[in-house]
C-alpha cells in the first residue's frame, strides 16, 4: 500500500513540473511580444521597457523561469499587470467566494446525485430507471447559465425570495452570505448533477452485475444489507475516482455562475484575466487551477485504492 | 453463479428496452429540427439578422418578428437561424480537431506501449490536468476571440480527454485474442490497427462525436455569455447570449430565448449518443 | 445412503415453469419441471448450456432474474410452499434451510470484505440471537470443517488473497454454516483444475456423511454425477428428458439423449476410437419448441426406427416404469432396444 | 517417432516481469527449461493446470512472446530473429486455434471479411479465386457458404471454434497449435470439434500442439502427451503408456483425480493434498516435492529438495523427470477398468 502511495505521488510530481512549464511557455507563445500586446502597438517605449525588465524579458529563457518558479514556491506569482498588485494577493483574497461556492455546489449535486444514480443503478430498465436516465439526458443539456437565468427570474425577480445577485463574505453576515449562496451554488449544483449521476448509475450497475449480488442473496442477506454492503460498497471506489474527475466540472461550471451572478471569485478573476490581456495573472490561475485538480485527483486515488483491498497489493 | 440465462437471453442488458425506441425517436427528431433550422431556418424566416430597428427595441413575439426584436431591434428569429449556422460549423470544427488528434495518438499510445506510450501518456494527463473550459479560455487568450479561435480553442480542449478514451479502447482492444489471430496470420501492425483495432473503435467514435457536438453547442455557448466566444454583432448562439446578458436583469426572456435552441440541440445530441450506445452495446455483444 | 429410498422427501418441485419474454417472444426456459430430492440423498442435474438447469436451480431460489418470472408449478421445502412465501421470508429461508455453493466462489465472495467478515454475515442475518462475541468462534469452527489451513490468518484475508479451492471450501462453508436442509451446488468445481475438483468433491461428500444433507449437484458432466450422485435428472431443452438411479441410467439409459450426451464422452485409456460419437445438430429454440418430442430432430433411436410421425407430431410424457426411472420417450423399452442392438 | 522433428524446443525459459517501476519488481518463471519434439504428422498432446505454463509454449512457439532463453527450431531453422519476409514464411508454416471463441473474432467483421485476411496477407488468392477457396475452406470444417455474410457472434460456440479453425488452415500450415480449443463447450459439441480434428490431420498430414487440461481430449487426439507442473515438463510419453504406467508422481496423481466414470463405483479419485499456490517451489529442487506422497513415503529425501530432477528415459518409451522413478510400485490396479470407458 505504502508502495503504490508512493508511486502514485511521484507521478504527480513530473505532472506538476510539467504544468509549471507548460503555464510559464503559454505566456511566452503569445505571438510578438507580451508586453506590446498587452499595452498596444503605440504605446511609450519606456513603459515597455520598464514593463519588459519587470517581467524580466529581456534574460534567457531558462532563467526567466527559474526565477518565476522560485517565486512561486514561495508564494509570489508576479503583480498583475492592470492592478499592479501583487497576484497572490488578489488571488488569496478571491478564494474563500469561490471555495463557498464550489463547496456548497458540490453539496447540492451530490444531494441530487448519489440518490438518483444509485436508485436507477440498482433497477437497471425500470420505470424509475428510464425516468432518471431521460432526466440526466436532459439535464445535461441546460447550460448552467440558462438554469442561472431560470433560477434567478423564478426566486428572485418574481418572487423576490433571494437576491438576485452579490456577495458578502460569511464573516461579515452569515445569514445574508448563506441567502447570497442558494441560487448560485443551486445552479452550479444542478448543472453538475447530471453528470455525477450518470457516473453514480454506470458505477452501481456495474457492480450489481457482478455475481456475488445474486450470492449474496441466495445466502439470504436482506435487501437492505446487500445494497449497502454490496453494491453501494463496491461502487464506492470507482465513484471516488469519478469525484475527483467532478473537480473539473465544478471549476468551469464555477467559471460560468461566478460570471452571472456576479460572484467575485477566482472564476471572475479567469475571465477578467484574458479579456484584459493580464498574463501574469493568466499563468498563475493556469498553474493553480491544473494544480489543484492533479492534487484532488490524487487524493482521490488514494482513497480509492484506500477503499479497495485488490488495489492495495500492486 | 454464473447462470446461463444470458445464453437464452440474447439482450445483454435488460436496461434501455421500451426506453430506447421512443427517446430515440424524440432525439431524432431535435436533431431533424435543428439540421432543418440550421438549412432551410433563415429561407423561411425570411428577416436581415444584421437589420438594425433602434425604433423597435425589445418588441414582443408577434407579426414579422416571431421572437421578437432584440436591444437594436433586430430580428431575434433570424439571428438564432444564421446563428445556428455558426454554432454548428464551431461545434463540427471543432469535434473533428479533437478526432483528428485523438484517434493516431490515442491508437499509436495503447497499441504500441512501452516507453512511447509512458511519455505520450504523461503529456496527455497533463492537458487532461486543466479543465477543458480553461483550455479554451487559454487558446481564445493567445490568439483573440473570434470564429477560428472559438473551434481552435474548443478543438483543443476536448483532445486530452478524448485521447485517453481512445487509448484506454485500444489497450482494451490489443488484448483480445482476434488480434494474436491476426498477428500469428502474419499481419502487419498497420493492417492489425486497419482491421481489429480500428473497426472495434467504430463504436466508441460514433457515441463520442455525438457527444463532443453536445459538449461543443454548450461550450461555445459559455464562452459567447463570457464574452470569449464569437463577437457581436456576428451572429452564433453563444454570441446572442453575450447580447442578452447585459440586460439579464431587465429583460431575462432575451436570455431564455436565446438559451432554448441550445437546449434543444444539445438534449437531441445526448438522446441519439445515449441509444446509440444501447444499440452497439448489443451488437457487440450479440 | 443405504435407506435413501426410505427417507422422506426433503425438496418437491412439481410442473415448474419459467418464461423469459422478450421484444415481444417469449421463452419457456424451463418447462414443467418436477422432481424430487429425499434426505441425505444427492440428486445430479445434468444438461448441457440452454437445457434449463440453471433457470430451475434459480427458480428454486426464487432468484429468477429479470425478465425471467415462474409462471407455474410449485416449489416445497419439507412442508414449506415457497411460492407462497413472501420475499422476507423467502430471503430468511435462503441461506438458512436451502443454501446455494456457487459455480465461481473467486466471483461470487464480495472483493471488499474480509473473509471471517463475510462468513458471519449468514450468522448474522440468520441467527440474531446468537451473541456477537460467539461468532468468531462459530467462523472459525466451520472454516476448520470445511478443511481450510490456518483459518485463524484466513479470516482476516481478503478473497483474492485466496486460491481458487480456499475460495470454493469458504463458499462451502458459507453454504453449510446454518446445517440447511438442502445446498444447492451449481457446478462447484467447473471453474477449478482437477485436482482441486477431487478436494472438493470429497468435502461436498464428507458434509453429506457428516450431517446429511441433501445436495442437488448441479452439472454439466456426466462423471461426475456417476462417482457422487445416487440418482440422476438429465434435462434437454426446458424438461426433464430422464431420470433415475445413477447406475442404472448411466448403464443402461432409457432416453436416446442420455445415450448420446453418454456416447460423446472420450473414452480414457485403450487405443482410442478413431471417431466419437455425436450428436448431430444443435437444441431447438426456446421461444418455439417443436411440437413433438424435443430431441426428434437430432435422434439416431429415431432415425433407426424409420422416423416414425409420432415422434415429431405428439409431445412424449415422462413416463415411470414403477421403478424409480422415468423417461420422455415414446419409444422406450424393449421394442425400441431390440432395434437398436 | 523417428525421422527429423518438425518443431524442436530446447531449453525454454520464460520469465513475467511483474508490473510497476524499480528494481523490486519479481520475476515469475512461466516457462522453466522446457524441452521436447514435434514430428511430422504427429499430434503432441501438452496437459497441465493452471501456471503449469502450457499456454505460455503454445505463445512462444507461435511467436506471440518472445522467450527468455532457450531455442524454437522448425525444420532445424532458430525462430529467433527472424526478420521480415523469413517471418512471413513461418507464419505460414506455423498456426494457432485460440481457446476463447468469444473474443477470438472481431465482432464487427463478418466471416467473409476475417477468412480473407490469410489470402490477403501472404497475397494467395484475390477476386473469383478468393471467393472459391473461402468456400472451400467453410465447407471444409462443416460449415456453409451463406454463412459467409454473418457476424461471428451470430454463430453457435462450435460452429465459431469451427471458423476459428478455418482461419489457421487457410495458409496450410505444417503445424498448428491449439490451445484449450474445445474448453467451455458442451459435451456433445466437443465431440464434434474433436472429430473435426482428427479427420483434419488424417487428410491433411498436420501436425499439432495440442494445448488442453481435459486428459480425455487429449487421450483421443494425441499420440504422445507432455505433463507439466509449475513451467516445467515432468513427463512426456505415448500416450497408453502415459495413461496406464505413469512415472512421475504428478502424472499419477493427475490421472487419479480424473473420475474414472465407472457408474457404481463410488468416488475413487486420488485426492491430492495441497494447491500449488501454496507451495513455495525450491528452485533447487523438484518443484512437486511439497505435494508428492512418494516423497513422502521415501523419508521426504533431501535431494528432492536440493537437486532438480532432469528427464530421464522411463519404461515404456517415455521420459520423466523424478529422482526416484525406478522405486515406485506400479500406481493403479485397475487399468484396464480404467479404460472400460463407457463402452
Amino acid at each position: 500500500m505504502l508502495r503504490y502511495a508512493l508511486g502514485r505521488v511521484l507521478l504527480a510530481v513530473p505532472l506538476l513540473f510539467g504544468l509549471s512549464v507548460l503555464s510559464f511557455v503559454y505566456v511566452r507563445l503569445i505571438p510578438g511580444d507580451p508586453v506590446t500586446a498587452m499595452l498596444g502597438v503605440n504605446s511609450n517605449p519606456t513603459v515597455v521597457a520598464q514593463l519588459r525588465e519587470q517581467f524580466g524579458l529581456d534574460r534567457p529563457l531558462p532563467g526567466q523561469y527559474g526565477d518565476w518558479l522560485a517565486g512561486v514556491l514561495r508564494g509570489d506569482f508576479g503583480v498583475s499587470f492592470r492592478s499592479q498588485m501583487p497576484i497572490s494577493t488578489i488571488i488569496v483574497d478571491r478564494i474563500p467566494a469561490t471555495l463557498q461556492l464550489a463547496g456548497a455546489g458540490l453539496v447540492v449535486s451530490l444531494l441530487i446525485a448519489i440518490p438518483a444514480g444509485v436508485a436507477a443503478g440498482m433497477r437497471p430498465g425500470s420505470r424509475l430507471d428510464s425516468l432518471i436516465t431521460s432526466a440526466t439526458l436532459f439535464g445535461l443539456a441546460v447550460p448552467a447559465f440558462f438554469l442561472g437565468t431560470l433560477l434567478m427570474l423564478l426566486f428572485a425577480l418574481t418572487l423576490h425570495l433571494v437576491p438576485s445577485q452579490g456577495y458578502v463574505p460569511f464573516a461579515d453576515d452569515p445569514a445574508q452570505s448563506l441567502r447570497l449562496t442558494l441560487l448560485p451554488a443551486l445552479t452550479l449544483g444542478l448543472a453538475i448533477s447530471p453528470y455525477l449521476a450518470r457516473l453514480t448509475r454506470s458505477a452501481v450497475v456495474e457492480v450489481a452485475q457482478e455475481p456475488f449480488v445474486p450470492f449474496a442473496r441466495a445466502k439470504g442477506l436482506a435487501p437492505r444489507k446487500i445494497s449497502v454492503g454490496y453494491v453501494l460498497r463496491n461502487a464506492l471506489p470507482s465513484l471516488v475516482a469519478a469525484l475527483g474527475l467532478t473537480v473539473a466540472s465544478l471549476m468551469a461550471g464555477s467559471i460560468v455562475v461566478e460570471a452571472l451572478f456576479n460572484w467575485p471569485g477566482t472564476g471572475r478573476l479567469v475571465t477578467g484575466a484574458v479579456t484584459e490581456r493580464d498574463y501574469a495573472m493568466v499563468e498563475a490561475l493556469l498553474l493553480i487551477y491544473g494544480g489543484l485538480f492533479i492534487v484532488v485527483n490524487l487524493v482521490c486515488e488514494l482513497a480509492q485504492s484506500l477503499l479497495d483491498p485488490r488495489v492495495r497489493l500492486t | 453463479m454464473k447462470t446461463q440465462v444470458a445464453v437464452l437471453v440474447t439482450e445483454p442488458r435488460p436496461a434501455a428496452r421500451r426506453r430506447v425506441p421512443l427517446l430515440t425517436t424524440v432525439g431524432a427528431s431535435l436533431g431533424l429540427l435543428v439540421l432543418l433550422t440550421i438549412v432551410i431556418g433563415p429561407w423561411l424566416i425570411g428577416q436581415d439578422p444584421y437589420a438594425i430597428d433602434i425604433g423597435n427595441r425589445f418588441a414582443g413575439p408577434g407579426g414579422a418578428h416571431w421572437l421578437g426584436t432584440d436591444e437594436l431591434g433586430r430580428d431575434v428569429a433570424s439571428r438564432i437561424a444564421y446563428g445556428a449556422r455558426a454554432t454548428a460549423l464551431i461545434a463540427v470544427g471543432a469535434v473533428a480537431i479533437a478526432t483528428a488528434i485523438a484517434i493516431p495518438l490515442g491508437v499509436l499510445t495503447g497499441f504500441l506501449g512501452g516507453w512511447v506510450d509512458l511519455v505520450v501518456t504523461r503529456v496527455v494527463d497533463l492537458f487532461f490536468a486543466i479543465p477543458s473550459l480553461l483550455v479554451a479560455i487559454g487558446v481564445i487568450g493567445l490568439f483573440g476571440a473570434s470564429v477560428t479561435t472559438t473551434v481552435l480553442a474548443l478543438g483543443l480542449s476536448y483532445w486530452p480527454f478524448y485521447t485517453r478514451l481512445i487509448r484506454s479502447a485500444v489497450v482494451g482492444l490489443r488484448s483480445r485474442p482476434n488480434v494474436d489471430a491476426a498477428r500469428v496470420l502474419g499481419a502487419s501492425r498497420l493492417r492489425v490497427i486497419r482491421t481489429e483495432i480500428l473497426t472495434g473503435l467504430v463504436p466508441l467514435v460514433l457515441v463520442q462525436t455525438t457527444v463532443l457536438l453536445g459538449f461543443a453547442i454548450l461550450d461555445e455557448a459559455a464562452l459567447g455569455f463570457l464574452g470569449l466566444g464569437v463577437q457581436p454583432p456576428q451572429a452564433s448562439w453563444g454570441s446572442r447570449l453575450a447580447e442578452s446578458r447585459e440586460f439579464i436583469l431587465v429583460h431575462p426572456e432575451l436570455a431564455l430565448v436565446a438559451g432554448v435552441p441550445i437546449v434543444l440541440a444539445v438534449f437531441a445530441m445526448n438522446l441519439l449518443s445515449d441509444s446509440l450506445r444501447d444499440r452497439l452495446d448489443a451488437k457487440r455483444t450479440g | 445412503m443405504n435407506d435413501v429410498k426410505t427417507a422422506e422427501t426433503v425438496l418437491r418441485v412439481r410442473d415448474l415453469a419459467v418464461e423469459f419474454s422478450l421484444r415481444g417472444s417469449v421463452a419457456r426456459a424451463v418447462d414443467g419441471v418436477g422432481f424430487e430430492v429425499r434426505a441425505g440423498e444427492i440428486v445430479g442435474m445434468v444438461g448441457e448450456s440452454g437445457s434449463g438447469k440453471s433457470v430451475t436451480m434459480l427458480a428454486l431460489l426464487g432468484l429468477v432474474p429479470r425478465p425471467g418470472r415462474v409462471v407455474a408449478g410449485s416449489v416445497r421445502l419439507r412442508d414449506i410452499e415457497l411460492g407462497a412465501l413472501s420475499l422476507r421470508e423467502l430471503a430468511r429461508l435462503r441461506g438458512r434451510q436451502m443454501a446455494l455453493i456457487p459455480s465461481d466462489a473467486g466471483a461470487a465472495l464480495n472483493p471488499v470484505t474480509r473473509i471471517g467478515s463475510q462468513v458471519g454475515e449468514g450468522l448474522a442475518a440468520h441467527l440474531p440471537e446468537l451473541p456477537r462475541a460467539e461468532r468468531p468462534a462459530r467462523i472459525l469452527d466451520i472454516l476448520k470443517r470445511v478443511g481450510l489451513p490456518r483459518p485463524e490468518q484466513q479470516v482476516r484475508r481478503y478473497p483474492h488473497e485466496l486460491s481458487g479451492g480456499m475460495q470454493q471450501r469458504v463458499a462451502v462453508a458459507m453454504g453449510v454454516q446454518l446445517g440447511p436442509d438442502l445446498l444447492i451446488a451449481d457446478e462447484p468445481t467447473t471453474a477449478l483444475d482437477v485436482t482441486i475438483q477431487a478436494q472438493i468433491l470429497q468435502l461436498l461428500l464428507d458434509v453429506r456423511e457428516q450431517s446429511g444433507t441433501s445436495i442437488l449437484f448441479i452439472t454439466h458432466d456426466m462423471t461426475t454425477v456417476a462417482e457422487i450422485c445416487d440418482r440422476v435428472l438429465v434435462m434437454y431443452a426446458g424438461q426433464i428428458v430422464e431420470s433415475g438411479p445413477v447406475v442404472d441410467v448411466c448403464t443402461a439409459p432409457a432416453h436416446p439423449y442420455t445415450r448420446a450426451l453418454l456416447d460423446a464422452i472420450p473414452p480414457l485409456g485403450g487405443d482410442p476410437p478413431e471417431r466419437l460419437t455425436t450428436i448431430p445438430g444443435a437444441p431447438p429454440d426456446p421461444r418455439a419448441w417443436p411440437a413433438g418430442c424435443r430431441f426428434a430432430e437430432r435422434c439416431r433411436l429415431r432415425e433407426q426406427l424409420g422416423n416414425p410421425d409420432k415422434c415429431t407430431s405428439l409431445a412424449p410424457e415422462l413416463a415411470s416404469d414403477g421403478a424409480g426411472r422415468r423417461s420422455r420417450c415414446h419409444f422406450t423399452g424393449s421394442a425400441a432396444e431390440a432395434v437398436v442392438r | 517417432m523417428s525421422g527429423e522433428s518438425l518443431l524442436s524446443v530446447r531449453g525454454l525459459v520464460k520469465d513475467f516481469r511483474e508490473r510497476g517501476f524499480g528494481p523490486g519488481r519479481t520475476a515469475v518463471r512461466a516457462v522453466d527449461d522446457v524441452s521436447f519434439d514435434v514430428y511430422p504428422g504427429e499430434t503432441l498432446g501438452l496437459v497441465g493446470e493452471s501456471g503449469s505454463g502450457k499456454t505460455t509454449i503454445g505463445r512462444l512457439i507461435v511467436r506471440l512472446e518472445e522467450p527468455t532463453a532457450g531455442r524454437i527450431e522448425l525444420r532445424g531453422q532458430d525462430l529467433r530473429g527472424l526478420s521480415g519476409r523469413r517471418s512471413l514464411e513461418f507464419r505460414r508454416d506455423v498456426q494457432m486455434i485460440f481457446q476463447n471463441t468469444q473474443n477470438a473474432f472481431n465482432p464487427r467483421r463478418t466471416v467473409r471479411s476475417v477468412l480473407s485476411d490469410p489470402y490477403q496477407i501472404h497475397r494467395l488468392a484475390s477476386g473469383a479465386e478468393l471467393e472459391e477457396r473461402i468456400g472451400g475452406l467453410l465447407r471444409r470444417v462443416g460449415l456453409t457458404t451463406p454463412m459467409l455474410d454473418r457476424y461471428p457472434q451470430q454463430f453457435s460456440g462450435g460452429q465459431r471454434q469451427r471458423l476459428g479453425i478455418a482461419r489457421a488452415l487457410a495458409v496450410q500450415p505444417a503445424l498448428v497449435v491449439a490451445d484449450e480449443p474445445v474448453s467451455g463447450l458442451d459435451v456433445s459439441v466437443q465431440a464434434q470439434v474433436l472429430n473435426l480434428f482428427a479427420e483434419l490431420r488424417r487428410e491433411l498430414g498436420l501436425a499439432m500442439l495440442f494445448i488442453s487440461h481435459d486428459l480425455r481430449a487429449v487421450y483421443f487426439l494425441c499420440e504422445r502427451i507432455a505433463v507439466l507442473y509449475l513451467g516445467r515438463l515432468v513427463e512426456i510419453g505415448p500416450r497408453r503408456t502415459l495413461l496406464e504406467d505413469p512415472v512421475h508422481p504428478y502424472t499419477r496423481a493427475l490421472i487419479g483425480s480424473i473420475p474414472a466414470f465407472r457408474p457404481g463405483g463410488g468416488f475413487t479419485r486420488t485426492v491430492i493434498k495441497g494447491e500449488i499456490s501454496d507451495s513455495e517451489p525450491v528452485k533447487a529442487g523438484c518443484h512437486f516435492a511439497p505435494r508428492c506422497a512418494r516423497w513422502r513415503e521415501l523419508g521426504q529425501p533431501a535431494r528432492c529438495r536440493e537437486e532438480r530432477p532432469l528427464l530421464r528415459p522411463a519404461a515404456g518409451g517415455g521420459l520423466a523427470a523424478c529422482h526416484f522413478a525406478e522405486s515406485s510400485p506400479r500406481p493403479l490396479d485397475g487399468v484396464a477398468e480404467l479404460a472400460g470407458g463407457i463402452g
